[in-house]
């Protein structure tokens, strides 16, 4: 087992672990970064170079820029533990580790160490682009307007109140839940 | 001579899934939530990549870039809904988030 | 058989009667009753036309049977060819095989039925003119008797059974209209309800015999029944059930033993429609369809027994029951119950032609004796109860002497009509035994107690009359002697009532219906000292019935305190109303209730609330795992999902 | 030859169906009615009730020309159109009719005009209540019109929509409690009707090598084992059993008949009801034979239960809707037990007894409507005493009390006679019971009558009260004059329904010999396959020596029965 995997995958699973132990928003946001650079080092140990860097540029560059950037904004405080939460915790751990336990020795039993001649497929910028724009240019276009959908509708979610006065904030729209059927006779 | 180790990136990414999967149990903040959820498409990212290797065709790798179009589409449609729950609730915690409930 | 147009006319005027009278009553009240006596009258005159052509077709056959019948030939019903004449209008319906026409037909029988029927039915519309002139709603009245006597029309000329059901139900429901016809008091709706419903056990049972003729017989028609009767391989328990079936359902209509309870309460309705209805034709459909049917009930001698027990008990206890009824109407209505009971005794001996000829007088004097009994209540104003009438004799005379020789003919005395009949049915009683096994053996006992009902009936109608037309007035009102539209009625009535024996030899009645239905010996005439000692029973009766309640008026108030059980046990009638009402009345309207607050409502509601209450409860239950946190429905899908994987690792 | 061309190519049936909903949706065009409602007379009747009246009278008129060019003789599916609608399921659209549909479909079409002119009495949200009408108007033609089981499904289905609304919207107090109660249970008996629609198929399926839903090809040529048949037989028997309703399972129909409008209940007991029997009669009994004569007692046994109860538990009702509900109840225990006893005789007269069923009752709701309108209770000691204050209401709910308790002449007679004359030759013990029902229903309707109509007036209570008016004598003039024509001359109503009532009955019983002799060929003895061939055998002489020789042929084919019934058990 090469020394490169063994490294990064002890990195990528203290920087998760980090992720959802830390309390402050901030700190597990920046266990995240951490994943994601690592998670990155992992595709370009697995050949796949314009992965790594998408990965980097998408997620660290982007998306993770964009999560700083709310919980910035919006000021999150720190969580405090409470013992519902420590019982979730355990709990949640117990059904993980039975799924690792279940999964895992499958996993390995399913694609055991094997030596192989022919070289590895090249996850080269070429090689990638070729197939994406010949085999999948329909499921490509696909992700184009779903995430054009996504821009939208991210712009009409964020959309500020004292806009339209028919449609009320949810609180204010307030619903008891009965039907009104029919009048009185 | 080349060994092939994807059983254990695979491996890896189980591991790293299912402490997404914990996480977003465990943590209150939709933000946080939010991020282990990334954490969990990264996982599957992981996996794709390795078998994609294995089996000796870019289709994986296809799909990890689709996966992160998806997350793109996620994390602008998410957070804009973690902006709209703060706007109506002056919250980010998703516990407070319960008025449809029964 | 021969096609009739006059035929199918008669049932056809009272009812276009019935409509017109109604539509004429919006304008002018007074009319209506014209038009309904009218629409009667016609009736009746084509009837007498129907008659006359069946007359003619029977015409040179009846002479032979008579001649030979002068001879003191033994012949009976067998001898006779069936001749009758027919209106077929359509056909009802058909299904396969099975067939039902709206057929009427016109034989021997229902020629004397249609001639009781619209006779004596126009005379009680002419009277019902008087006695109804002050009420406000008669055109519905008149409205009601036309389709009362359409009905009754359609029951006699029907030519099978289903026609006959048709009037059978008809005549149930004018009757139910008529009691009723002063409905705001509720107690005279209830009776004309009990009377409907009554009737309709009697129905149910006439259905089921229709249903056991249909399956067994595939006919309704009664000239195809009668052939298919007459060699029949029927076990005799099958036939037995039919005939007890067509039994009960008379008892129904006939107010018998045990479904007699309504025609009592029946005399809520107004007179008139008391001596039509409940006198004179309706409640005499049972022996009608007894006689009718006397194919059937020949082949049943255990049948005609039951025919005979039920009958005479019925004739005791009736006449008992009127004994000490103080209703002048109630009297009339148990003496009725008591009537037809001889007529049934008649009819199960095998006698058909008595129990029709009893009918025919029974219609003359029964009617006359309402009619009076009407004239009565007319004249005192609604007053009903003969300890406030008396002395009436002077006032109203003709009143009086009509009701008078009726009571003479219903007593049984020589010559008046109802000697003859009655006279007859004794007769048959004590020779019935020769025919009937069965009968053989209580024939000596059932002679003694009819006879002791013909004294009763003798004694109570004398007590009646007495009591109303005797001794001096005990009432407040002021009596008169009624219109004359009611008087005529009464007098030709009476005049019937006087001369009906004539029937018996100088017409020949019997002769004629054994055209018919088997007639048996044509019986000689006896010498008037025989007929006068023979009517014994009648003599007994009324000089007892005169003698209490004109000289000796202390023996019956002695005999009332000496035997004051017997007397409450009658004034009470027999508690039979009291008894059916806590036997099968009240039971059954404590299960109606039980069934649907405690079956309906709680067992089978209850386990549809039940499921649905479970429902409800579960769906508390699961709700609250719903926390409306979205961790906590993340962890129990991923527990889910991991529960699976290791379920199809497992595997 | 040109009619024939005309109508040979016209879809009439499929007009028939769409007729109403095209008349739904053109309500839903019209202008708004806030405005004219106010300014409405008693006279006028409102646009939305004038486009109403006027589809559904189009409706009628087509019907008629659907029975005016019906042929009686003809036993088989006639005006017959199909059309492939799912064909990767099989699933047909095909539509038919034949001597049994046909007056029921006839009797839908008759009733709906007068449900709109009735309609008066909403007062609020009157379009919607004519949308859902004519809705179910469409429904419930289809239903009868299907013979694709799919088809017949989907608009079974589609019944259960409008009546839902109708009843929970525009009902009474308990309206709410009612609609759920009524449509949770029908879905209850669908929904196994469903899962044994599809179990059904799919053995066909698997026997043909075809999937079809097309009734035609299944019945007769559907090979089940006793097993599937009892449990598939089951299934639909609840479904069309809780429809009907069949006792138990009727306990939602006096709750939903007193909280709907009265046009609703008009609609209720004047056709839906119907259409359990006419499941049983279109379906389930052709397809299942063996379900069916294992079943067929024990129907008969709930049926004749059922006539007994409802009579005695309306008898004890304070609310007149009730009991008009409850009556229900036993009246339709006679047409049941009239078509299990599964003889030409009672089979007719049930189909026969489900159209006077349709007309007194439905009749009997519109004078309860009448009342109700005026008084707002439906309480009978509320009334009393009417028949002076009211005549002409008096006299029609007189007329329409006979009807109901069977007096000859009147429609209820022929029906009840037939049905408990041929089921006496099946049921003997049963039908005995059955004919108690003759005495209390009766008593029951007459002491509705007596308490409502006879008896004091409460002057201060009901002095304002007012005879029926026009608009109200026309809904209920045509229903009486049926009730007499009907009652009177029956024949040319009989006379469609029968040839394919002879027919379905003879089919009945040859399918049943057929399925017997093939799932337990041992059971049969080899002269019993003749003997229903052939009724001349020497053997039916000897069954039927006891009655004379001029026996007809329906007694014939009794004696059939029950030694088919012997030779089962």
């Amino acid at each position: 087992m090469p020394l490169v995997f063994v490294i990064l995958s002890a990195l990528l699973i203290a920087s998760a672990v980090g992720v959802i132990l830390f309390r402050n928003p901030i700190h597990s946001a920046l266990c995240l970064v951490v994943n994601l650079v690592g998670v990155a080092c992992v595709f370009a140990a697995l050949e796949a170079h314009f992965l790594a860097v998408v990965q980097v540029i998408v997620y660290a560059g982007a998306i993770m820029v964009l999560v700083v950037f709310v919980l910035m904004l919006l000021n999150s405080k720190t969580e405090e533990r409470t013992l519902s939460g420590v019982i979730q915790l355990v709990l949640s751990g117990i059904i993980g580790g039975c799924l690792v336990s279940v999964v895992g020795p499958f996993i390995i039993e399913q694609w055991p160490i094997v030596a192989r001649e022919e070289p590895p497929i090249s996850g080269s910028v070429e090689a990638l682009g070729k197939v994406l724009y010949t085999d999948y240019i329909f499921p490509f276009e696909t992700a184009g307007f779903l995430v054009m959908a996504a821009l939208v509708a991210a712009a009409m979610l964020a959309k500020t109140k004292g806009g339209d006065p028919n449609h009320p904030r949810i609180s204010e729209g307030k619903n008891d839940g009965t039907i009104q059927a029919g009048g009185e006779q | 001579m080349n060994y092939d180790y994807s059983a254990y990136y695979v491996l890896l990414s189980l591991v790293l899934f299912t402490i997404g999967t914990v996480g977003f149990i465990v943590r209150k903040n939709a933000i946080v939530a939010f991020m282990c959820l990334e954490l969990m498409l990264n996982a599957a990212n992981i996996a794709f990549v390795a078998l994609s290797r294995r089996v000796g065709n870019l289709d994986g790798e296809i799909a990890v870039f689709f996966v992160m179009a998806v997350a793109a589409a996620e994390a602008a449609v998410g957070l804009a809904i973690v902006i709209a729950l703060f706007r109506n609730l002056e919250t980010t915690e998703s516990s407070d988030a319960m008025e449809l409930r029964l | 058989m021969e096609n009739s147009l006059t035929l199918a006319c008669i049932p056809l005027f009272p009812l276009v009667g019935a409509l017109l009278t109604y539509g004429v009553g919006k304008s002018s009240k007074d009319l209506a009753g014209w038009v309904a006596t009218g629409a009667s009258l016609l009736s009746f005159i084509f009837t007498l036309l129907t008659f006359q052509q069946l007359r003619a077709l029977v015409g040179a056959h009846s002479y032979e049977v008579a001649a030979a019948g002068a001879h003191g030939a033994h012949h009976g019903g067998e001898a006779q060819v069936y001749r009758a004449l027919e209106a077929p209008l359509f056909e009802w319906f058909r299904i396969g095989d099975f067939g039902v026409d709206f057929l009427f037909r016109f034989d021997s029988l229902t020629a004397v039925m249609c001639l009781v029927v619209t006779g004596i039915g126009t005379l009680i519309h002419l009277y019902s003119i008087g006695y109804m002139a002050e009420d406000e709603s008669r055109p519905r009245f008149f409205s009601y008797l036309n389709l009362f006597l359409f009905s009754m029309l359609l029951l006699v000329l029907g030519g099978n059974l289903l026609v006959l059901f048709v009037g059978w139900e008809g005549v149930g429901l004018c009757s139910y209209l008529l009691i009723g016809f002063w409905h705001k008091n509720i107690a005279f709706a209830g009776a004309g309800r009990k009377a409907f419903v009554v009737n309709r056990i009697g129905d149910a049972a006439f259905l089921i015999a229709l249903f056991l003729l249909i399956q067994h017989f595939g006919t309704l028609d009664f000239v195809a029944l009668k052939a298919a009767f007459e060699n029949t391989l029927a076990s005799e328990a099958l036939l037995t059930a039919i005939a007890l079936c067509f039994f009960i359902g008379a008892t129904g209509k006939s107010a018998q033993i045990p479904l007699f309870v309504w025609l009592p309460d029946a005399m809520a309705g107004p007179t008139p429609v008391s001596a039509l209805i409940h006198a004179a034709t309706m409640v005499t459909a049972g022996v009608y369809l007894t006689a009718r049917m006397h194919f059937l009930f020949d082949l049943t001698p255990y049948a005609l027994l039951i025919v005979v027990c039920i009958a005479v008990l019925t004739a005791i206890v009736a006449a008992s029951i009127a004994l000490v009824q103080n209703d002048i109407k109630k009297v009339l209505a148990y003496s009725t119950v008591s009537q037809l009971g001889f007529m049934f005794v008649a009819a199960g001996c095998g006698a058909y032609w008595v129990a029709v000829f009893h009918l025919v007088t029974h219609a003359f004097f029964k009617a006359c004796l309402f009619l009076g009994s009407g004239s009565v209540i007319h004249a005192c104003h609604h007053e009903q109860d003969m300890r406030e009438m008396g002395g009436l004799l002077k006032v109203m005379p003709w009143t009086g002497l009509t009701y008078g020789i009726s009571t003479l003919a219903i007593a049984g005395i020589f010559p008046l009509s109802g000697y003859f009949s009655k006279h007859h049915i004794v007769e048959a009683l004590s020779h019935s035994g020769e025919t009937n096994p069965y009968l053989g053996t209580y024939e000596a006992a059932f002679t003694a107690v009819i006879t002791a009902a013909a004294i009763m009936t003798a004694f109570y109608v004398t007590r009646s009359f007495a009591m109303t037309f005797l001794g001096s007035y005990r009432g407040h009102a002021h009596p008169h002697e009624s219109p004359v539209t009611m008087v005529i009625p009464l007098v030709v009535l009476a005049l019937l009532a006087l001369g009906g024996g004539v029937l018996n030899g100088m017409v020949p009645f019997q002769l004629w219906l054994g055209h018919t239905i088997p007639v048996g010996h044509v019986h000689s005439s006896e010498s008037i000292g025989a007929a006068l000692l023979h009517s014994w029973p009648g003599f007994v009766g009324v000089a007892f019935g005169l003698l209490f309640y004109t000289v000796l008026p202390q023996v019956p108030k002695a005999l009332a305190t000496t035997l004051p059980w017997m007397l409450g046990a009658l004034r009470g009638k027999l508690y039979i109303d009291e008894l059916y009402g806590a036997v099968i009345v009240r039971p059954l309207e404590g299960m109606a209730r039980m069934l649907w607050k405690g079956v309906d409502q709680r067992v089978v509601d209850g386990c549809v609330n039940g499921t649905a209450a479970i429902v409800d409860v579960s769906g508390e239950v699961v709700r609250n795992t719903a926390t409306g946190q979205l961790r906590h429905y993340a962890l129990l899908m991923f527990a889910g999902t991991v529960f699976l994987i290791a379920f199809y690792f497992a595997m | 030859m040109d009619e024939q061309l005309l109508f040979g190519t016209f879809p009439l049936l499929t007009t028939l169906i769409f007729l109403p909903l095209l008349g739904a949706v053109t309500l839903l065009f019209l202008p708004g009615e806030r405005s004219s409602e106010q300014g409405e007379g008693e006279g006028a009747l409102g646009l939305p009730v004038v486009v109403a009246l006027f589809f559904s009278a189009l409706t009628f008129l087509v019907s008629l020309v659907l029975v005016s060019r019906f042929d009686p003789e003809n036993t088989s599916y006639q005006f017959q159109e199909q059309i492939s609608w799912i064909p990767s399921l099989g699933v047909s659209y095909i539509l038919g009719v034949d001597g049994i549909s046909i007056l029921l479909v006839l009797l839908t079409t008759f009733l709906m005009p007068i449900i709109f002119l009735a309609s008066k009495s909403v007062r609020e949200g009157r379009r919607g209540y004519l949308f859902h009408m004519l809705a179910l108007e469409t429904a419930m033609l289809g239903t009868l019109l299907s013979l694709d089981l799919f088809l017949f499904y989907v608009f079974w289905e589609l019944m259960l929509a409008p009546m839902y609304f109708i009843i929970g919207i525009w009902g009474g107090k308990r309206r709410i409690y009612a609609t759920l109660k009524f449509v949770l249970y029908t879905v209850v008996g669908s929904l196994l009707m469903l899962v044994a629609l599809f179990s059904l198929v799919w053995s066909y399926a698997e026997q043909s090598g075809e999937v079809t839903f097309a009734l035609n090809e299944i019945v007769g040529n559907v090979q089940l084992s006793v097993e599937e048949q009892l449990w598939l037989f089951a299934a639909f028997a609840l479904a069309f059993g809780i429809k009907v309703p069949i006792f138990p399972f009727h306990t939602w129909l006096p709750d939903a008949h007193v909280e709907a409008p009265t046009g609703g209940s008009v609609v209720l007991a004047g056709v839906l009801l119907k259409m359990g029997l006419y499941g049983f009669i279109r379906i389930a009994y052709p397809l299942f034979p063996e379900g069916a004569s294992f079943f067929g007692p024990y129907l008969a046994g709930l049926a004749v239960i059922g006539i007994v109860y409802g009579a005695l538990v309306a008898w004890a009702q304070h609310d007149i809707k009730k009991l008009v509900a409850y009556s229900s109840v036993s009246h339709l225990g006679y047409c049941v037990l009239g078509f299990v006893a599964m003889n030409t005789l009672a089979a007719t007269g049930s189909i026969y007894q489900m159209l006077n069923h349709g007309i007194s009752t439905g009749a009997l709701f519109l004078l309860v409507g009448v009342l109700y309108d005026r008084k707002h209770t439906r309480e009978i000691s509320a009334y009393g005493g009417l028949a002076g204050k009211v005549p002409l209401f008096a006299f029609l709910f007189l007329v329409f009390t006979l009807s109901s308790i069977a007096l000859p002449l009147t429609n209820g007679f022929v029906g009840e006679f037939l049905i408990l004359a041929g089921s006496y030759q099946q049921f003997p013990t049963l039908t005995l019971v059955a004919v108690s029902g003759v005495i209390l229903g009766a008593v029951y309707m007459l002491t509705l009558y007596m308490k409502t109509m006879f008896g004091e007036f409460h002057e201060e209570r009901n002095g304002d009260l007012t005879d029926v008016n026009s608009r109200e004598l026309m809904t209920l003039a045509p229903l009486f004059v049926l009730v007499f024509v009907m009652g009177v001359y029956p024949a040319p109503f009989l006379g469609m329904i029968e040839p394919t009532v002879a027919q379905y009955v003879k089919d009945h019983h040859e399918r049943t010999m057929t399925s017997q002799n093939r799932s337990n060929p041992r059971a049969l003895p080899s002269g019993g396959i003749d003997f229903a061939r052939s009724p001349e055998t020497p053997e039916v002489e000897s069954e039927t020596a006891k009655a004379s020789s001029g026996v007809p042929s329906v007694l014939v084919s009794t004696a059939q029965e029950t030694l088919v019934q012997q030779v089962s058990s």
